[in-house]
């Protein structure tokens, strides 16, 4: 039981983390850039969502299978094909996460406009420097949405996990997919115990974050 | 050395007790991932890394074979599925006004759903029937509705049932029998001795206790 | 440092701006015009905060923008005050201030304390922008600027928003920091006694164009501008410290020949000063007037007499042997014609009310 | 294979608008109120999100199954429980995206501050006057993420409508349900039109109003 | 409308409020003070827009705030100008003023071309508020806040960024308004030449708490307040036109006994205008002064005697029968010295420098 949880806290966070860290500069880019193609970006990161996630994960599979040459390319990189891996589950979930955080992301900084960024650039501040001392703290309100819609959904994530992850115990069968297991195994007690520690746990975190980032906000 | 093993989601219980048994017997670990038959089937197409491929049909082990994704000529029925019509104690149920909705598997994607249909069909019930059908992605599903009380009765897997009392068991000549066949997707010493072992007795004692046939 | 040499010409938005000017790079000088008539664009193009699309700005021996080049904002060593305070809201007024301190060249720039205290900020320092009054967010943005070490600070009306103590304050501490550090000054201001205060040089604006562009004495007294005829003209003279009475507080200035009293101690002997007198304050007598409580009386000779309406006229005096110092008197169209002047002609200024302009040094022109 | 379609567009739609009806003024509740336990209330809309689809539409059987209270009361109402029809897959659907409604449109109230508003009501506006025409209108960035998001996200919304839709041709079976059949049942190539038409449609749908969003905003 | 009665006391976050001050229901009160002081916060708690815990404002006949009632901001009928302009960002220029005009009373209230003409705003109504200059957005801002049709109008800093000629058009249109439509206006400046011009009351704020009250000309000439220290200390008297010189565009004001001259014409002969008389401007001698181009020299009382430091001295003189007109000299230690001035003593005073403060109608005091 504790070995499903590790391993989705596992996926979760770093899920998370590397949404954070493509989906920020993503965001960033959408929110500044004179590109006329970049709504069709901007689409392309939301399109994910319209499909089932085992629609998508079936996809993912084909793409990513050993067969494909994404699937070539990631066994000559990581020395085996990327589904049924846990590096597999990251890429699916990151891929179907992305949206709930570039697009929340984007608004903060477009609400921020460019007064903060110029007066940065009058202080001397670089592009990359007023990025991360300026842009970045000004949309954390964004950020935290970002984190707290990503974190969540990948917890809950399951369609593309199931596909590309195979439900292999110890290495893919993250928390959802357990308790799906046990619903659909008929152990429903163990389902409710699951879903209710779930629940509690993340109602914990994500209040905790919620507070805290009115408390940073308060204490100004 | 740890055989995997894929398992259609309404066979996964008697294989979590197959595989505790085998493990005991063997030393060998049995790892179970649980899917719908389709799923698993895609999954094996696209590299997983399984071992055994325990189905609710036949279609997809026969492919699987015949495209050169499983050992040839390992395939074996490991199960009868039943059917089983629950709450109720005869198909009367069926045929009453106040029926509200019939739960059933999805006929396209799960046998148990085929079967349900051609029962109804055999008990000239399909066409009345038609509208009140519900449809589960799968025989857990399906067993959910029921559960629930969502529905007023349900098709399920005998398996799901089989200590209820208020059941009542479809006679196998109403729907085509659903064999439940395995095919040995890698070939290892490991693999071959599970596949052995859920021929042997201890897992037919196992299959017939949660209600399927041999 | 050089000339700032100034060319800008391009449409912003529908905004039509073309205008080309020198300033001096030392000094102060003052943008001036009517709402709307694009000050702060000139201003952000200064900064390379806007991009015109025909521009050419070099500043001392460093082009920051022509045909090839556009030296981006931040790496102009500029200065800048906003029009709105523009600070970070997600910093506390020292944050804000840290912010410039941290991107400085080091070793360079004013000091954190000197700044904080000269603009009253020290009890304000863990509070956050959205808490402050307006005058306290404009004063961090001052302050804000000025510990960046700009080499050269351009600052979009930074006084408006301040009570008259605090300019009081503030000025002379601008005027210094222009004087030491030699770091050119840009500022808009709609004010003519900041202007008057505060400016070495004055480049007036019209609907996107240069109206006028010269030392502030010249601009200030042209006749053939607005300025001229508001009710606040004044000359802006300077004078050395010959003497101070410590009894009567009353100091002494020598305007070249000609002395000035001005009441309190105004500096050391031998320093240099600016004084502003109103144009309004100056009256003309042909022969020596009687006593009154008006101390200066001052020989001068009319170099010029413009009129400027109906009931007004300017006259420009030259004081004593300086041929420079121009002083104009507002008087009459009546005592005009009564007293018949002519230009040439020796007649005796009585001035009431001189001001110093506060200067704690004197000033190269 | 138009009906699905056209109970998906149904579904969608009407979910959008129904997420929007009441998430905007949750979001507004939850930026402007001072309540200490409005965080909770936070987080919770937040929590649907941690469940695996299937669970949650499991525990939504249960919930509003005809012996549940709130089952009894969905009879009364409507004249027949709510899982299996329509209404219940958009309850469902609402229940299951509105935290992708309501953390954006949060953001984008919580960005504009108290400043308008207070103008606003100088200009005797009165709060709901404020609302309409001072708030919303300011919000847009975030409305249309909200919109955005919600919709495609009930378009791939597949686990809660499959269990508590049943799957029911013409009812309940929706685009994703029969896409995902189609894969199921190795019917790949109807799976792939079905996807690519989706996907496409979709593409244009959530181009078309980033496109207009940006124009609106560009004509000043 | 009656008296305007105002009393705060109570901390918002860490500052500390407690004004109490009755001020009249008509004419134009300024709130005067040091950045930081309080004065957005008092005008604030006049709107609703800010609720202390001990409260009390009546308005005319209305309670707006007392220990059971606050009515809320949007059922006070006030006009508000923001410090920092706050138009509607989604809104163009007209949607902005229009947005005042849909809410306000039917066929109450300003005309919307009359003021969009006053403001100068007709050539920016399709423009959007993020494209404005400062200048332009505080138009806007005013413009929307007299469109209104409030029954009491609050500024906060209206005219900061405004130049002077905008000015110069604005605050007789403001007096006006003031005058017919006998609308209370409360407004917050720094500048003394704004308040002299536009104030008929006047509100001395410090650190939260209230310095002085009262009719303008008794607060401004206070010598015991600070502002009769500045430099910029005046007189503001009244006089009515008595005669005006086509020739000379002299006009003659009496000041009630005594004649002034001032240049130009000011109005119709019996109007009341309002004269702004520099303290620098006074200067004063004991025997009829000889002629200069000096016109305006009256004969006054010593009526009292401040001094400032150790070099300035104002001198209280009333002119003529009226005791009333208060006219302040500024003069240097060394002359009161000299000179030997005495209370009661009558002396001639040299008036250099008279100016009008603009005023469309003679006011009611
Ligand atoms: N939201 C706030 N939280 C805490 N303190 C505040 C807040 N707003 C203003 N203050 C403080 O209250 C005091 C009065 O502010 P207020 O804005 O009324 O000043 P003001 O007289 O209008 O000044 P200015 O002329 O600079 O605009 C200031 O010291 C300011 O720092
Ligand atoms: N972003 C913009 N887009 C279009 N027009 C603009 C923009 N910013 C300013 N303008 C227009 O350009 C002109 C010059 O603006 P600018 O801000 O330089 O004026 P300013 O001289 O600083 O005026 P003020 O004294 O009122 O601040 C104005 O007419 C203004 O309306
Ligand atoms: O046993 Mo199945 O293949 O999940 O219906
Ligand atoms: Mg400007
Ligand atoms: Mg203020």
């Amino acid at each position: 039981m504790i070995e499903p949880i590790l391993l989705t806290l596992k996926l979760a966070g770093l899920t998370t983390l590397i949404l954070m860290v493509l989906g920020t500069p993503l965001a960033w880019w959408l929110a500044r850039s004179q590109a006329w193609w970049k709504e069709a970006i901007g689409a392309i990161v939301a399109l994910p969502l319209v499909l089932p996630p085992t629609v998508l994960g079936f996809y993912l599979l084909i793409a990513l299978g050993p067969n494909s040459p994404l699937g070539q390319l990631a066994i000559s990189i990581f020395g085996h094909s990327l589904p049924f891996s846990f590096t597999g589950l990251v890429i699916g979930s990151v891929i179907y996460s992305l949206p709930f955080v570039v697009q929340p992301v984007r608004n903060a900084f477009e609400a921020m406009g460019h007064k903060p960024l110029e007066a940065a650039a009058t202080l001397r501040a670089s592009p990359l420097d007023s990025f991360f001392n300026v842009a970045l703290p000004l949309a954390r309100p964004g950020l935290l949405t970002g984190a707290v819609l990503g974190f969540a959904h990948t917890v809950g994530e399951f369609g593309v996990v199931l596909m590309i992850g195979g439900n292999i115990p110890g290495k893919t069968k993250v928390l959802s997919i357990a308790i799906y297991d046990h619903v659909e195994s008929l152990e429903w007690t163990q389902a409710h115990i699951l879903s209710a520690g779930m629940l509690v746990f993340s109602f914990c975190v994500i209040l905790i974050m919620m507070v805290s980032e009115k408390r940073m906000r308060k204490r100004r | 050395q740890a055989v995997h093993v894929a398992v259609a989601a309404n066979f996964s219980v008697p294989l979590k007790e197959i595989a505790q048994a085998f493990q005991v017997k063997t030393g060998h670990e049995a790892l179970v991932s649980v899917g719908s038959t389709g799923k698993l089937y895609t999954q094996i197409a696209n590299g997983a890394p399984f071992d055994v491929f325990l189905a609710a049909d036949q279609k997809r082990p026969r492919l699987a074979e015949e495209k050169g994704l499983a050992v040839m000529g390992s395939r074996f029925t490991y199960a009868m599925g039943k059917l089983a019509l629950y709450p109720a104690s005869s198909p009367d149920v069926l045929t009453q006004g106040d029926l509200v909705r019939l739960a059933v598997a999805n006929p396209k994607t799960a046998p148990y759903g085929q079967a349900a249909v051609e029962t109804l069909q055999s008990l000239k019930l399909y066409v009345p029937l038609k509208d009140k059908l519900v449809y589960g992605e799968n025989i857990a599903q399906t067993y959910q509705f029921v559960a629930t009380q969502n529905v007023d009765v349900g098709f399920v897997a005998l398996s799901q049932v089989v200590d209820k009392p208020d059941k009542w068991i479809v006679p196998a000549h109403y729907y085509q029998p659903i064999a439940q066949d395995c095919v040995l997707v890698k070939d290892s010493p490991a693999a071959r001795a599970f596949v052995d072992f859920l021929k042997g007795e201890t897992a037919r004692a196992i299959i017939t206790r949660y209600g399927y046939g041999g | 440092m050089s000339n700032i040499s100034v060319r800008f010409s391009g449409k912003l938005d529908k905004f039509d701006l073309d205008v080309a000017f020198d300033i001096p790079g030392q000094g102060v000088t003052a943008l001036f015009g009517q709402s709307g008539c694009g000050k702060t664009t000139v201003l952000r193009c200064l900064a390379g905060l806007e991009r015109v699309q025909n521009g050419y700005l070099c500043v001392g021996r460093h082009i920051w923008q022509d045909k090839h080049t556009f030296v981006p904002a931040h790496k102009r060593a500029v200065g800048y005050v906003f029009q709105e305070a523009n600070l970070f809201d997600h910093l506390s007024v020292k944050g804000n201030l840290q912010f410039a301190l941290k991107r400085r060249n080091k070793g360079t720039g004013a000091n954190f304390d000197d700044v904080v205290n000269l603009l009253g900020l020290s009890g304000l320092l863990d509070r956050y922008p959205e808490n402050l009054s307006g005058g306290e967010r404009q004063r961090v943005a001052i302050a804000r600027a000025l510990l960046s070490a700009p080499e050269i600070l351009l600052m979009d009306e930074p006084l408006s928003a301040l009570d008259r103590f605090s300019k009081d304050e503030i000025i002379p501490y601008l005027e210094r920091l222009s004087d030491v550090l030699s770091i050119p000054v840009v500022f808009i201001s709609h004010d003519t006694d900041e202007v008057e205060r505060l400016a070495d040089h004055m480049v007036l604006m019209e609907q996107g164009r240069i109206r006028a562009n010269g030392p502030l004495l010249d601009v200030l007294s042209d006749p053939t501008l607005f300025i001229a005829k508001s009710a606040k003209t004044a000359s802006v003279l300077e004078g050395r410290i010959s003497a101070f009475d410590q009894e009567d507080q009353l100091s002494t200035l020598d305007m070249g020949g000609a002395d000035l009293f001005v009441p309190g101690y105004v500096g050391q002997i031998g320093d240099v000063r600016r004084l502003r007198i109103a144009a309004t304050d100056v009256s003309l007598a042909v022969d020596e007037p009687s006593k009154t409580t008006i101390l200066n009386v001052l020989a001068t000779r009319i170099t010029d007499i413009h009129v400027i309406d109906g009931a007004r006229v300017n006259i420009v005096l030259s004081i004593g042997d300086r041929s420079q110092s121009r002083l104009i008197a507002r008087i009459t169209m009546r005592s005009l014609k009564s007293f018949d002047f002519q230009i040439g002609q020796l007649v005796y200024a009585q001035v009431k009310g001189v001001s110093m302009v506060e200067r704690r040094k004197g000033k190269r022109r």
